[in-house]
C-alpha cells in the first residue's frame, strides 16, 4: 500500500478503509483526501460513520482495512500518540477532558512544556491564555478545574487545546454544537486564519449553512459509505441533504397549529442555588417557550433548578397549582416534568447500560407487575420507539456507548417521550443531530403541544429557536431580559439583548433585521 | 450460482460457529470455575477424593458465610459502592445471636435478633453515606472498626458460650432430616442467590442500583431516589451480613468476635472475579456465586494437597488473576 | 522523668503497672488478665491491660510498649511476641528507669528483672508422650501447626514432633505443616479439608486454643470426635465440654492465672524494692477425662477468677 | 459622614472575614489532625504526657513505615488505581533485607535489595494490570497472597534473625548522633514526602498522573502513554514498600513475613481521609500524610489512655468518619 508521489496538493489520503464493531459496519471502503490548506467538511446523518472516520485518522479507534498516506508516506495511526507526533489534532464530538484538572492542564496535556521533567507552569499559562485570547474567551480563568464549566465552556476549552499544538491537519467534529451564534463566527474567523497559514482542516458539522460558509469542499457518507465528494460552491444545502439521506428533504420547521392555554409552570422570583439573580416567568399548556443567551447566561442553571437538580434559595415553583420552594427530581417526576439535559455524558446518559434500561429509566410503570419488570414486553415496546425515532441501534440490549453521538442524544429525547411528561424542559436538544432528524424533533414538538403539553426549549440555535416557538426568553448573565412573542423577535435583537443585556429600541430592530437574517 | 452456494457455506459455518460461540457464552461466567476444577480433579494425588460427594458438601457448607457476604455486597458493589464493614458485622451479629440465646430468648428470636443487627448497621452505612455525603469506604471503614469493637466488647472480649440448638444445625454438614442431603444453610444461600439474582435483573429496585451505579447523576436525573435506594442497598448488604453471622455462629457454636478478620477482602474478591466492577454499574449474582466458589474449591484443594500454607497463598493468588484474565480475554474476543 | 518511680514518694498514687499480653481475645490472655487483677488488688496497684490491636503482630506490640513508656508507667510485665523484635523497646524502658517483667515467652537480652513462663517445649513433649501412648505406639496423625513466626506454639509444636519422632518411630506424621490461622473458623475449614482427604487419621494434635476448639468442630460434624486421639492446647469452658464427652484425649495446660499474679507481684516486690525471683516455672499439666475432676486440674480448667 | 464610616466598618468586616476564611482555608486539611490533638491534649490523664516531645518521637517513629506506604499509594490512587499488596510486599522487603544481611552481604546491600525487591513486585503489578487489562484490585490482590507466600517461603515461615548492623538504626528513638533529634528513618520520611508532593505538582510525570485518574479516555487520547505511567506509577509504589520493609526490618531487627497483615487498608486509609479519591484524579501528598497522622495520634493517645482495645476501635472507627466528614464540610462551605 505504499504512495509515493502524492496527487498534487493531497496532503492526506485515506484509501478503502473499512470499519466494523460487531455485526455494524462503521466505515465500508471509503476513500478520502485531503489537500493542504483547505476546509474540507465531513456531512452525513447520524451514525453515518463520520466520527469514525476522523477517529480512525487521530489513532482513536483502529481500521480494519485500508491505508493513510501523509505527505505521501505510508502512515499507520495506530495510537493518539502517533498521529499527533504526526501534527493531526482533532476536536471531538463528545467532550474530552479531564474532570479534575484546571484549564490549563487539560489544554496543555499531552504537550506540557518542560525542562527535566518539570512543567513550566509561566510558559504554559501564556500560550492557554493567548489560545482562549484566540477564541475571544480570555474569562475563562486558567487555574480553574473544568468540572466546574457549564458544556458551552467546556467546548470553547476544547477548541483551545486543538489551537495551542502547531497540527498540519486540525479535525474538528462537531465543535459548535453547544456554541452559540457569536461564538461560532469567532471559530469561523480562527478557521480562516488556519487556513491561510497552510493548515488543512476536517470539518464535521449538522448545522448545514455553517459548514456551506466554512468549507471549500465536501464529503458525504450514507451508512458507512462514501456518497460524493465535491466542491462546496457548486452544490446548494438542498442537494446537499438529498444526498446524505436518499431523499427529498421538505421542510424544516413543520408548523403544527396548537392552542395555548392556561399557565402550568410558573417560576416567582426563583433563585437557584447557582443562578445569578431570581427569574420570574410562566409556561402555558401548549406553549413553546424558547429560551435565548450566550454561554453562561444561566440557562441550564434556571431549568436545573426548576427541576431540582440544583437547590433552591429564594422564591418559589407553582407546578400546575402546587406552589413549593423545594424541588427534587423524582418529585417532579411525579409531576410529570421532564428534563433533557445538555450533557448526556455526565449527566444525560448511563452510559455502560443498554439502550432499553437509558430509554425507560425514568418510567418503568407500564412493564411492572408484581414488583418485577416483564422485559419482554419492554423489549417490544423499546424497539417500536427505536424505529419511531428512527435511532441507528443494533439491539435494545446494546450498551449506549456504542452508538453515535446523534443517536445517543436521540435516546435521551426518547427516554423523555416515553416518560410522558407534561411539561418537558429541553436544554440543547438537538445537540449534535443531523438535519432530517432535527425537522422531525421539531414536528415531535409541535405534536406534543397541539396534546396540550408544554415545552421549554433552551437552545443556541436560533433559527430553530425562530423557526419553532412560540415565545422567546433571552437571558444575559443569569438575568431573564425579556420575553416576547416569536413574532417581535429577529436574529439581530436576540443577540442584542443576549451580548449587551437590554432591549434595543424599535427602529434598530428594523434596520439590523436584514443583515441578521442572513448571519447564519 | 458459483457465489450462491458461497453464502450458503458461509451461514452455514456462521451456525456452526455461533453454536459453539453460544456454548462458550453460556460457559463463560464458569471457566474460571471450571479450570480450578479440572486442575484439582487431574492430579492424581487427590482426583478421587476431591471430587467426592462429601466433599462437594464440606465446600458448599464452608462457603455459605463468603457467600451469604457476597450477595448483599454484589448490590453494593454494582451501585458503585463499597462494604469493608462486612466481616465485621459477621461477627458482630454471630455475637449477638449467641448473647441473646444465652440470655435465654428463643432460637427463632435469636437469629432474628442476629440478623437485624447486621441489617442496622448496613442501614447506618447507608444513612451516614447518603446524609454526610462521604464515600463508602470511609464510612464502612470506620463501622469496620466499630462493629468489631462493639462485638468484642458484647463479648467481652471472649468466646459466648451458648447452648446447642437447632440454630446450630443449620451448617451441620450432615443434617438431620437427611434427605435433605446438605446442611439446611446451603439451601438457604441457594434460595436467597436465586431470590436476589431475580430481584437484581427483573426488579425495578435492581435496575435502580444498577443505574445508580453506572450514572449516579443520570439516575438522579431520571427520578430515581438516590439516597432511599443506597440506604436500601447497604441495609440488604447488612441483612446478609447478619444472616451470614447467624450461620457462623451455627458452624462454631459460639459467639466468636475475633472471628471473619480480614473476610471483607474474600467478600469482595468474590464479587470482583465474578464480574463486578469496584467503579459500579456492573455484576451479577452468579459470577459473584462463581468467584466464591473459585477461591473455596481454591483452598480446598490446595489444603488436600498438603502444600505448604506459603505454596497454598502463592497459587491461590496466581491462581485468582488467571481466573479473571481469562474472562478478560473471552470478553475481548466476544465484542 | 522518674519522679514517680521511687516507691512511696507519693503515697497518694497508685502504682500504675501496664500488662502487655500478645493478643486481648483467646482464653488464655483472660486467665493472665485475671491472675494479673488478682495480684494488683492484693498489691493495691493499678493494672492498664493493653495488647496489640492485631492479635499476634510484633510491629504492633512494639508500639503498645513505646506508647506506655510515653504514658510514663512505673513498670511494664510484657508477654514479648518476639524474644529478638521486642528487646529495643524494653531496653528504651530500661533507659527511662521502668523496669520489665517478661512472662510467658522468652526475651533475648538481660534488660528485664524477671522471667515468668511455662516451658512450652515441655508442653508438646507431653502432648507427644499422651499421643504415643494412646496410640500404643504407632498410627497416621496429624499435627495442625498455629500460624508462622509464632514462638511459643513453634515450640510446642518442636516439642511434639521431637518427642513423636524419637520415642514412637512408627507413629506416622501426615501433616506437619499445615498453619490453622488466628482464627477459630480458619482452623475449622483447614481440619475439614484435610479430614476430608484423610480420613483414616488416626491422631490429631493442635497447639493452641484456637486450633483446638476449630478442630473439635470440624471432628464432631465428621461424626468422627471420640473416634481417633485428639490432644489440645489450652482451656475453654467449650474445650472441658469435649473433655468430658470424651471428644478429647488429652490437653496440655499451662497456668497462665498464676503467670499473670507472679508477673505482677514480682513486679510490684521490685518496686517496693524487697527482693525477687529471677526466674519462675509455672508448669505445664496433661488433663485428660480421667483426672479433670482433680482439684487442682480442675481450677486449671476453669479458672475461678474468670467467673 | 455617617454612611462612608459604615461602609469602611463593612469593609473592614470583609478583610475580618477574609481572614479567617483564609486562615481557614491554611488550617483546612490540617482540621481533622488538629481535631485528634485537641481532644487527647485535653483529657487530664494524659495531657501533660501526650504533647511531649518524646512522644511526638515515638509517633513520628510509628508513624515511618505507614507514611513510606502512603506515598506510593498516593500516585497509585490519584492514577485510579488500587494496591492490596503494599502490606504483603513491605513484609516481603523485611525479609529479603534480612536474609540478606544473614547471607552476608554488606547492609547497604541489602537495603539495596530490599527496595529493589519491592520495586519489582510493583513493577509486576503495573505490568499484569497494562498487559493483561486487568483491574489494579485483582492483580494486586493476586500479588498480595504471592508476595506473603514468597516472604514465607524464603524466611522458611519463622522470623529471619539478622545480626544488628546499622541499618537497624533507621528507626531508632533516640539515634546515634544525637543532633538528628529524630530517627534517621523519620527524616528519610519528610525528605520523600518534599520529593514526591514536589513530583506530584510540578512534574509533568504528576500532571499524567492526575489526567490518567482523571479520565483515561482523554489521557489516552492526548497522547499520553497510560501503560508505561501506570507501570512507573506501580513500580513507585512498590520501591516505597521496599523503603517501608527495609524500615519495617529495621525496627523489628527481625525479618518477619507475618508482619504489616492487614496494613494495606491503613495506608489506603490514610490517603483515602487525606483527601484521595478511589477513583482517581483526586489526593495530595499533604492530605495523605495528614492521613497517616491522624491515624497514628489516635492509636498513640487511645493506647496511653490504657483503653481495651475494643474501645480503642470503636473510637478509631468513629473518629476517622468525623474527620472526613469535617472536611467534606469545609469544602462545601468552600464552594
Ligand atoms: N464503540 C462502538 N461500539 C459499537 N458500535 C459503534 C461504536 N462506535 C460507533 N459505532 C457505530 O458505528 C456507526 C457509526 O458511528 P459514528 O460515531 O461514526 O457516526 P457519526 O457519523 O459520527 O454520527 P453522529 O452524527 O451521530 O455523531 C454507528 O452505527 C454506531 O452505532
Ligand atoms: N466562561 C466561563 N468561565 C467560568 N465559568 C463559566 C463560564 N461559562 C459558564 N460558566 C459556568 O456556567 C454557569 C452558567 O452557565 P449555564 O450552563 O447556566 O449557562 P447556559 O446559558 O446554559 O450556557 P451554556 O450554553 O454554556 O450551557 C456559571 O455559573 C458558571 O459557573
Ligand atoms: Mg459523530
Ligand atoms: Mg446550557
Amino acid at each position: 500500500m505504499m504512495n509515493c508521489s502524492p496527487p498534487s496538493g493531497s496532503l492526506l489520503r485515506m484509501e478503502h478503509i473499512s470499519k466494523r464493531f460487531g455485526a455494524t459496519c462503521a466505515l465500508d471502503d471509503v476513500d478520502f483526501d485531503l489537500r493542504k490548506g483547505e476546509v474540507h467538511a465531513l456531512i452525513g446523518e447520524n451514525g453515518a460513520g463520520k466520527s469514525t472516520l476522523v477517529k480512525i485518522l487521530s489513532g482513536a479507534v483502529a481500521a480494519d482495512q485500508g491505508s493513510i498516506s501523509l505527505e505521501g508516506y505510508s502512515f499507520k495511526s495506530s495510537n493518539p500518540l502517533a498521529s499527533r507526533k504526526q501534527g493531526i489534532a482533532m476536536i471531538y464530538q463528545e467532550l474530552n477532558l479531564a474532570p479534575h484538572l484546571s484549564v490549563e492542564e487539560n489544554i496543555m496535556l499531552g504537550r506540557e512544556i518542560q525542562r527535566l521533567g518539570f512543567v513550566k507552569r509561566k510558559t504554559m499559562q501564556e500560550a492557554v491564555e493567548k489560545a482562549l485570547e484566540l477564541v475571544h474567551h480570555p474569562e475563562i480563568k486558567s487555574h480553574i478545574p473544568v468540572k466546574k464549566l457549564s458544556v458551552g465552556a467546556k467546548q470553547i476549552v476544547e477548541i483551545a487545546r486543538a489551537l495551542v499544538g502547531k497540527a498540519k491537519v486540525l479535525i474538528m467534529d462537531e465543535p459548535t454544537s453547544s456554541l452559540t451564534q457569536e461564538d461560532t463566527l469567532r471559530l469561523f474567523q480562527v478557521i480562516r486564519q488556519l487556513k491561510n497559514q497552510g493548515v488543512s482542516i476536517i470539518y464535521i458539522s449538522h448545522f448545514l449553512e455553517e459548514v456551506q460558509k466554512v468549507a471549500d469542499r465536501f464529503t458525504v457518507l450514507r451508512d458507512g459509505k462514501k456518497i460524493h465528494t465535491g466542491r462546496m460552491e457548486e452544490i446548494s444545502v438542498d442537494d446537499l441533504i438529498q444526498m446524505m439521506v436518499g431523499q427529498k428533504f421538505v421542510e424544516m420547521f413543520p408548523r403544527i397549529d396548537h392552542e395555548i392555554g392556561e399557565v402550568v409552570l410558573q417560576l416567582k422570583g426563583l433563585k437557584g442555588k447557582r443562578m445569578a439573580t431570581k427569574v420570574d416567568l410562566a409556561l402555558r399548556r401548549g406553549e413553546i417557550l424558547g429560551v435565548a443567551g450566550l454561554i453562561g447566561a444561566g440557562r441550564t442553571e434556571t431549568l436545573r433548578t426548576v427541576f431540582g437538580l440544583d437547590s433552591i434559595e429564594k422564591g418559589t415553583i407553582v407546578v400546575g397549582t402546587i406552589e413549593t420552594d423545594k424541588g427534587a427530581p423524582w418529585i417532579r417526576i411525579g409531576q410529570s416534568v421532564g428534563l433533557l439535559s445538555e450533557d448526556r455524558q455526565e449527566e444525560g446518559m448511563a452510559l455502560s447500560l443498554s439502550v432499553a434500561d437509558n430509554l425507560t429509566l425514568s418510567r418503568f410503570s407500564p412493564y411492572k407487575k408484581w414488583g418485577l419488570l416483564r422485559l419482554k414486553k419492554r423489549r417490544e415496546a423499546v424497539e417500536f420507539r427505536l424505529k419511531q425515532a428512527k435511532i441507528k441501534a443494533q439491539d435494545p440490549e446494546q450498551p449506549v456507548f456504542g452508538l453515535s453521538g446523534g443517536n445517543q442524544q436521540k435516546v435521551a429525547l426518547a427516554r423523555l417521550l416515553h416518560q410522558e411528561a407534561d411539561i418537558l424542559l429541553l436544554d440543547e436538544p438537538t445537540r449534535g443531530i443531523d438535519v432530517m432528524s432535527k425537522s422531525q424533533i421539531y414536528e415531535w414538538m409541535g405534536k406534543l403541544v397541539q396534546q396540550g403539553k408544554a415545552i421549554i426549549f433552551v437552545s443556541s440555535y436560533l433559527p430553530e429557536l425562530l423557526g419553532v416557538c412560540d415565545k422567546i426568553a433571552v437571558f444575559h448573565r443569569g438575568n431573564l431580559i425579556d420575553i416576547r412573542p416569536v413574532p417581535d423577535w429577529d436574529t439581530q435583537s436576540i443577540m442584542t439583548v443576549a451580548t449587551l443585556g437590554r432591549i434595543p429600541n424599535e427602529n434598530q430592530v428594523e434596520n439590523s433585521d436584514r443583515q441578521g437574517k442572513d448571519e447564519r | 450460482m458459483k457465489t450462491r452456494s458461497k453464502i450458503l457455506i458461509a451461514k452455514e459455518k456462521m451456525k456452526d460457529k455461533s453454536r459453539v460461540q453460544m456454548l462458550l457464552n453460556w460457559l463463560g461466567p464458569f471457566l474460571g470455575l471450571i479450570l480450578v476444577l479440572i486442575i484439582f480433579s487431574s492430579i492424581p494425588e487427590v482426583q478421587d477424593r476431591f471430587l467426592r460427594i462429601s466433599n462437594l458438601k464440606s465446600v458448599a457448607t464452608q462457603s455459605v458465610i463468603v457467600a451469604l457476604g457476597a450477595l448483599g455486597m454484589t448490590f453494593v458493589i454494582i451501585s458503585g459502592g463499597i462494604d469493608l464493614s462486612a466481616a465485621s458485622n459477621i461477627a458482630l451479629a454471630s455475637v449477638i445471636t449467641a448473647f441473646a440465646i444465652n440470655a435465654g430468648f428463643s432460637p427463632v428470636l435469636a437469629l432474628f435478633f442476629g440478623v437485624l443487627t447486621g441489617g442496622m448497621v448496613g442501614m447506618v452505612n447507608g444513612a451516614l453515606i447518603t446524609s454526610l455525603r462521604l464515600v463508602p469506604f470511609i464510612v464502612t471503614l470506620g463501622m469496620l472498626g466499630i462493629a468489631r469493637g462493639v462485638a468484642k466488647w458484647i463479648a467481652g472480649n471472649q468466646k459466648i458460650d451458648a447452648p446447642l440448638t437447632w440454630v446450630n444445625e443449620l451448617m451441620a454438614k450432615s443434617p438431620r432430616p437427611s434427605w435433605l442431603l446438605m446442611a439446611p444453610g446451603v439451601w438457604i444461600m441457594i434460595l436467597f442467590a436465586v431470590a436476589m439474582a431475580v430481584i437484581l435483573r427483573y426488579s425495578v429496585f435492581g435496575r435502580h442500583v444498577f443505574a445508580i451505579g453506572s450514572n449516579e447523576a443520570t439516575a438522579r436525573l431520571c427520578g430515581i431516589r438516590i439516597s432511599r435506594t443506597k440506604i436500601l442497598v447497604y441495609t440488604i448488604a447488612g441483612l446478609f451480613c447478619g444472616l451470614s453471622g447467624v450461620m457462623e455462629f451455627s458452624r462454631l457454636t459460639v459467639g466468636d468476635p475475633t472471628v471473619a478478620v480480614g473476610l471483607e477482602l474474600d467478600i469482595i474478591a468474590a464479587v470482583v472475579i465474578g464480574g463486578g466492577s469496584l467503579s459500579g454499574g456492573a455484576g451479577s449474582i452468579l459470577g459473584s456465586m462463581i468467584g466464591v466458589f473459585i477461591m473455596a474449591f481454591l483452598r480446598n484443594g490446595c489444603t488436600m494437597m498438603g502444600w505448604p500454607n506459603y505454596i497454598q497463598e502463592i497459587i491461590i493468588g496466581a491462581i485468582i488473576v488467571a481466573a479473571v484474565a481469562l474472562d478478560q480475554i473471552r470478553h475481548r474476543q466476544a465484542l | 522523668s522518674g519522679e514517680n518511680k521511687s516507691p512511696g514518694a507519693d503515697a497518694e498514687s497508685l502504682l500504675e503497672i501496664a500488662v502487655i499480653p500478645k493478643g486481648t481475645t483467646h482464653e488464655f490472655w483472660k486467665s493472665i488478665h485475671a491472675g494479673a487483677q488478682q495480684a494488683a488488688s492484693e498489691t493495691e496497684v493499678e493494672i492498664l491491660w493493653k495488647g496489640p490491636q492485631k492479635e499476634d503482630d510484633r510491629a504492633q506490640q512494639i508500639t503498645v510498649v513505646e506508647d506506655f513508656i510515653s504514658r510514663g508507667v512505673d513498670g511494664i510485665v510484657l508477654a514479648p511476641l518476639d524474644d529478638r523484635a521486642l528487646m529495643r523497646p524494653v531496653r528504651d524502658a530500661l533507659r527511662e528507669r521502668i523496669p520489665v517483667v517478661i512472662i510467658d515467652s522468652a526475651l533475648q537480652g538481660e534488660d528485664f528483672i524477671s522471667f515468668v513462663a511455662t516451658d512450652n517445649y515441655q508442653g508438646g513433649v507431653l502432648a507427644g508422650r499422651r499421643m504415643g501412648e494412646l496410640l500404643l505406639g504407632k498410627g497416621d496423625i496429624f499435627m495442625i501447626r498455629y500460624q508462622a513466626g509464632s514462638a511459643s506454639t513453634t515450640k510446642r509444636e518442636a516439642g511434639f514432633l521431637d518427642t513423636v519422632k524419637q520415642e514412637f518411630p512408627q507413629i506416622n506424621l501426615l501433616v506437619q505443616d499445615q498453619y490453622a490461622g488466628s482464627t477459630t473458623e480458619t482452623a475449622y475449614q483447614l481440619a475439614e479439608n484435610l479430614l476430608n482427604r484423610f480420613p483414616a487419621v488416626e491422631g490429631i494434635f493442635c497447639p493452641n486454643e484456637s486450633s483446638t476448639f476449630g478442630t473439635l468442630r470440624a471432628l464432631q460434624e465428621a461424626r468422627m470426635a471420640g473416634k481417633i486421639v485428639f490432644i489440645g492446647f489450652d482451656s475453654s469452658p467449650k474445650l472441658v465440654q469435649g473433655l468430658r464427652d470424651g471428644h478429647i484425649q488429652g490437653l496440655v495446660l499451662q497456668d497462665p492465672v498464676k503467670m499473670g499474679y507472679l508477673g505482677v507481684r514480682q513486679m510490684v516486690s521490685h518496686l517496693r524494692g524487697q527482693p525477687i525471683e529471677k526466674k519462675i516455672d509455672t508448669g505445664v499439666y496433661m488433663v485428660s477425662k480421667e483426672n479433670m475432676e482433680d482439684p487442682q486440674m480442675r481450677s486449671l480448667l476453669i479458672p475461678e477468677l474468670l467467673k
